[in-house]
């Protein structure tokens, strides 16, 4: 029996705690980025890094996107291991090509022949009205490229546990981590993220989505800070009788299609919730997988994402277009 | 010597904004005490105020009709300001209300008056490219309007920001860059990033004039801007201009400033270019009374302006799945003629 | 009843005419892009216009995307009508903050006080062995965004038709033409795209798909280059009896979902055919659309598109991972 | 004073390059007669071909090391010759053959030897960042290697390029950049597009040196690429070189050059940098017969890296799924520890 972890922590010093320990245990691991060093992340995602560890593996880089991403990519193929931060991952446009065509696809174009051990980190998703050019989440737009394993952290316990398989891994990793749930100051995270976190490394392999709240009525299938909007939702409905499951992506490619399609042979009723655009995403996806496996299963779908139009500024405006518990409870209600 | 109608309106402009930065910095801190909660309180998001950089805006400006396209960067109300951009309507959108400029659908960094065709951006450098399209729209149609792109000197690595000079510079085109120098990039201190200590050398590698205005003097930038603009104005080509200004509060609001020395931050609120534009002015003959009424009446404008916007109605929630597009969905057209396609597929 | 049209363009002339004759009628819409003037277009695109129009008004450009197209944004603010060209779409990256942080949502934050009434012309596709940064259609990446209207002419007649409407329209439209279907000599053509031809100036509207073959077995959505394949697929299985409905959807962004849902409510089996990549792109999307408005009707689905890897650069290997009327052909016998 | 062994193995690199260029002409316009059909023939897709270019190519990388890193663009054989690209398996790769360099996957503009560290990218100038990205790691990893970016004149423009000169200053990376100039990109003459007829001087604005070397002579970029080289191997930072070449092909086979005036192709055509080097190798006592010799070799290792390439299988269809991982997709772990996490919601 596994000893009992108490020890709870936000999800950005999870993050760290995870990065430190590769930092560590390799010299070969470095971080880049705007405002990494002193600042330690805008969004505290290198926090005290650059105290314990110096200017040098904890870089402030030039607002030089493509330049320092390129250059990370270069570092990587001569088998360094960076991490390079995007601040928000709306900027990917700056830098997409090094992004898409170098970062992701060198491996495959090289045949097997170079590989690109680097992780991509940025911040994704709303809820504090920074407006259409700093709040989105891209998780469609990442995981539709191939040639980049996406992950999305939910709690400080996934934090950790993905940032060390994403360390590790020889191959590309973007690694978006949601402000909302970091834990920081001046963005008051919701309860779920801070959770239980084990001292020692440890790894989650990505493709294995991970079940948060059983139920026989409803599958729901989310990730990120929609994971907490979800459970809230089927905290609500359990008290109704309707059993909803809560099943946390943790990892968008590779996608876990065999959990989800489990679940809806046993509900039937797919309720998909995301935070990125509704049009040719996530949940286009994964409707699209679970009618690829068992189309005779899908009695009932609903789709919870943003509207198709860019994120609006005004309070009222946003929390039109993001979900909330009560707009994934009214979702699942529909397909009951 | 710059006429005293100009330095007048220059002053203007520059304690309009300075007390403009400073309202808003008490209004959005409220609702944000004790524990500073970015999503609290009446001004949502993001804000950086430019309280320290009014110079550039108004020496720039003042040489600026309606006709002349501004862009300017995550910074912008000074210029916004000096450009002429409805107040009140600018006030309302920061607040996100409906009547402000985009009906509380872009915020502070989207503010968009095509009246006096200013438009601003989040992303760095990302204003360039469309003044530069600005000037040629301006060249092409054969008008003597010039476009100017605000940057920061933390934005002179990236790539938006250098293609532009090129692609000014290759079409002669009337546009100015003006950097607005504030030493910092939020944490990042220049000499950390770039390669450069005078940014305006960046012209050198792009066979385009570069000039510096290393003192935060509304005159001084009022001159160099005179000949930069002039220069676009008489279709002679684009300019790279560099203005010292600084940076008197965070990088933007909540932003603790704990990377940067003191010595820094008090030197940069012990420059001052409003108290330095007042003496050209008392040297001009204006008298203490007369700056004090300039002073009010700025006062009064923003308070205007804040008390107008706080007053608007939020928007209804239902507005967010409008303005996506200006014409239908289907263009301009939603039926299809009916041809006889001989041999066609149909 | 309308006269009978028997002249017949390639593709790309019929583009050129659509543009040739906005130019005549409008001072103010000009060409820009890379070997546009005295090339005419590496992919036929501008052919003949630079002849007619001088150097200013067809336009090369530096090899600055982000500075080009930008300066397009900036143009069509100011009133103008640009159409600016991404010489291939795979070049998306070194632009795609001017694409779609600026030109997709200024309308949107101005709070449609400002109008960018530009059009982005980019080539898209594969079959010519040109490898992973030169063949993607990237369909799906820029559907996903909203802000921009996505159009994919199939053949000459959408080809014009489109082209008036995209330079008419007030908003920002994304023109992607398909290399393989413009008729260029050293790039043969099938032969569907070569069609007779209206000489007036006429437009399609956005968001009709065009039933290019009737059928009551099943529904065949495609588009661009695959609608081609799609309906040699449909005459092959109409040879055993299976009658195939091929739907080209001539625009993402509109979405015409009536028009699909109305025939698989008919067919009961939908299967979507892209050349694009399939995780989280259209084949996605189009099955989840017919899901959210008729699950019920779907009895059976197939989805044909690029497996999730980089283009690969030899015959044999393109080959397998762009879909050819057989591989069409055998989704469609899986369904019935 | 160059010594003789290295003027022999420049002249070596030259003439293989250029064999190599005419010969897959040859052999990719096999199966596109009459009808130029792309897609038709042994050699698939776009082909890129340097004929003129040999001297950027040999010049710089004689001053390079297996463990010095080049990124070339899409034109891109000159250069792996002279860095020392193996060169059968880099033609199998380029007849799209399952022993090629990427196995079939990457083409030629996608040639990736990790044994003397070359790389190609057929996106202009994004080769740059990564050349950086190696520098970095080189000061890093405080070793002596260094690394080469090398660009066309068209290239210039482009941001990515742009930013990594400011990037590789500030860091002081042990890098050089390259500019190939011959004059056009596809059918834009330089002129048309750039600000400068001198690409080395973007370096100005960057605080770099930068230097042209604007005759097509082996030599003098010999000359002027061992400063650069030893400059950044002595860790004293980056250089920008313009060389001046020429294309004597189109931009791509099946390019009809119709844009160029006649002129300038007999121009490109009479320049010819290896006849140069011969003369220097003659005045340096070579005769003829060993210039014939070391041709006569060249050609030899040309064909019979076309022959193997030409017999080597083609990919099985299967392959192209795979390769797109190093690792499985999961990561390093396919399973997750087994924690008891108090009050999780686990
Ligand atoms: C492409 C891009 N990268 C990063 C950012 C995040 N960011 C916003 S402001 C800023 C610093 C800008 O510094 P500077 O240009 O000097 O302007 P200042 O804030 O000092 O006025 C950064 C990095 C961004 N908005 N866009
Ligand atoms: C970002 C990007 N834009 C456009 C292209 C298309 N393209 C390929 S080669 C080329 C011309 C390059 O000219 P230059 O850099 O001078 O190199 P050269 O071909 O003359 O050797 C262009 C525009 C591309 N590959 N990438
Ligand atoms: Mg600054
Ligand atoms: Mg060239």
């Amino acid at each position: 029996m596994a000893e009992e972890i108490t020890r709870e922590l936000t999800m950005s010093r999870a993050m760290v705690e995870a990065i430190a320990g590769e930092m560590r245990a390799d010299d070969e691991v470095f971080y880049m980025g705007e405002d990494v060093a002193d600042y330690g992340g805008i969004f505290d995602s290198t926090e005290g890094l650059r105290e314990e560890f110096g200017y040098d593996r904890v870089m402030d880089v030039p607002i030089s996107e493509t330049a320092y991403l390129g250059a990370a990519v270069g570092a990587a193929q001569e088998g360094m291991r960076p991490i390079a931060e995007l601040m928000f991952v709306d900027f990917f446009g700056v830098a997409m090509d090094q992004i898409y065509n170098q970062m992701a696809k060198n491996t495959y174009m090289s045949g097997g022949n170079v590989s690109v051990p680097m992780v991509l980190t940025a911040a994704v998703g709303g809820t504090y009205n920074d407006a259409a050019q700093h709040s989105q989440t891209l998780y469609g737009t990442f995981a539709h490229m191939p040639g980049m394993k996406v992950v999305v952290p939910s709690t400080a316990y996934e934090a950790k546990g993905l940032m060390h398989n994403a360390i590790r891994d020889d191959d590309p990793v973007v690694y978006l981590f949601h402000k909302r749930l970091m834990g920081i100051g001046w963005l008051p995270a919701p309860d779920g993220p801070k959770t239980p976190v084990p001292e020692t490394d440890y790894t989650i392999p990505f493709g294995s989505a991970d079940v948060k709240h059983a139920g026989e009525d409803v599958t729901i299938v989310t990730l990120g800070l929609h994971v907490h909007r979800a459970l809230e939702a089927a905290e609500s409905l359990a008290e109704d009788g309707i059993g909803a499951e809560v099943i946390d992506l943790r990892s968008l490619v590779p996608l876990d299609t065999d959990t989800i399609v489990e679940s809806v042979e046993k509900t039937g009723t797919l309720v998909v919730v995301d935070e990125d655009y509704r049009s040719y995403g996530v949940t286009g996806e994964i409707v699209a997988s679970v009618a690829d496996e068992a189309v005779g299963a899908l009695d009932s779908v609903e789709r919870v994402a943003l509207p198709d139009v860019p994120i609006p500024y005004a309070r009222s405006l946003e929390n039109e277009v993001v979900a909330d518990a009560g707009d994934i409870e009214a979702a699942v209600r529909r397909t009951q | 010597m710059v006429a005293l109608t100009e330095l007048t309106e220059m002053y203007a402009d520059m304690v309009t904004a300075r007390h403009y930065e400073e309202r808003l910095q008490e209004e959005y801190l409220e609702g944000k005490q004790p524990a500073f909660d970015i999503s609290a309180g009446p001004i949502p998001g993001e804000l950086h105020l430019a309280a320290g950089h009014e110079a550039a805006g108004a020496g720039v400006c003042q040489h600026l009709r309606d006709d002349d396209t501004v862009t300017a960067p995550h910074r912008p109300h000074h210029v916004a300001i000096a450009k002429g951009v409805d107040l009140k309507r600018m006030t309302a959108e920061i607040f996100g209300r409906e009547t402000g400029l985009g009906k509380g659908k872009g915020g502070h960094m989207h503010l968009f008056d095509p009246d006096v065709s200013f438009a601003c951006s989040g992303i760095i450098a990302e204003g360039c490219p469309p003044a530069a399209g600005a000037g040629l729209a301006a060249k092409k149609r054969n008008t003597d309007s010039v476009a100017v792109a605000y940057l920061g000197e933390g934005a002179i690595d990236q790539g938006a920001f250098l293609e532009s000079l090129n692609f000014a510079a290759v079409h002669d085109l009337p546009v100015v860059f003006v950097i607005e120098d504030n030493d910092w990039a939020i944490s990042m201190p220049k000499e950390r990033v770039t390669d450069l200590e005078d940014g305006s050398k960046r012209a050198d590698g792009f066979d385009m004039p570069g000039r510096r205005v290393d003192v935060d003097d509304a005159v001084a930038v009022y001159d160099a801007a005179r000949e930069a603009v002039g220069r676009a104005r008489d279709q002679n080509g684009p300019t790279l201009l560099e203005i010292q200004v600084h940076r008197r509060m965070g990088h933007f609001m909540g932003d603790p400033e704990s990377y940067r020395p003191e010595a820094d931050q008090a030197a940069a609120a012990q420059r001052d270019s409003i108290e330095r534009l007042a003496d050209d002015l008392r040297a001009a003959g204006t008298d203490d009374a007369e700056l004090e009424d300039l002073r009010a009446e700025a006062e009064a404008r923003v308070e205007e302006a804040i008390e107008w916007a706080k007053d608007q109605p939020k928007p209804d929630p239902a507005a967010a799945h409008e303005d996506m597009w200006v014409n239908p969905p289907s263009g301009v057209t939603d039926s299809e003629p009916d041809f006889d396609l001989a041999g066609g597929e149909d």
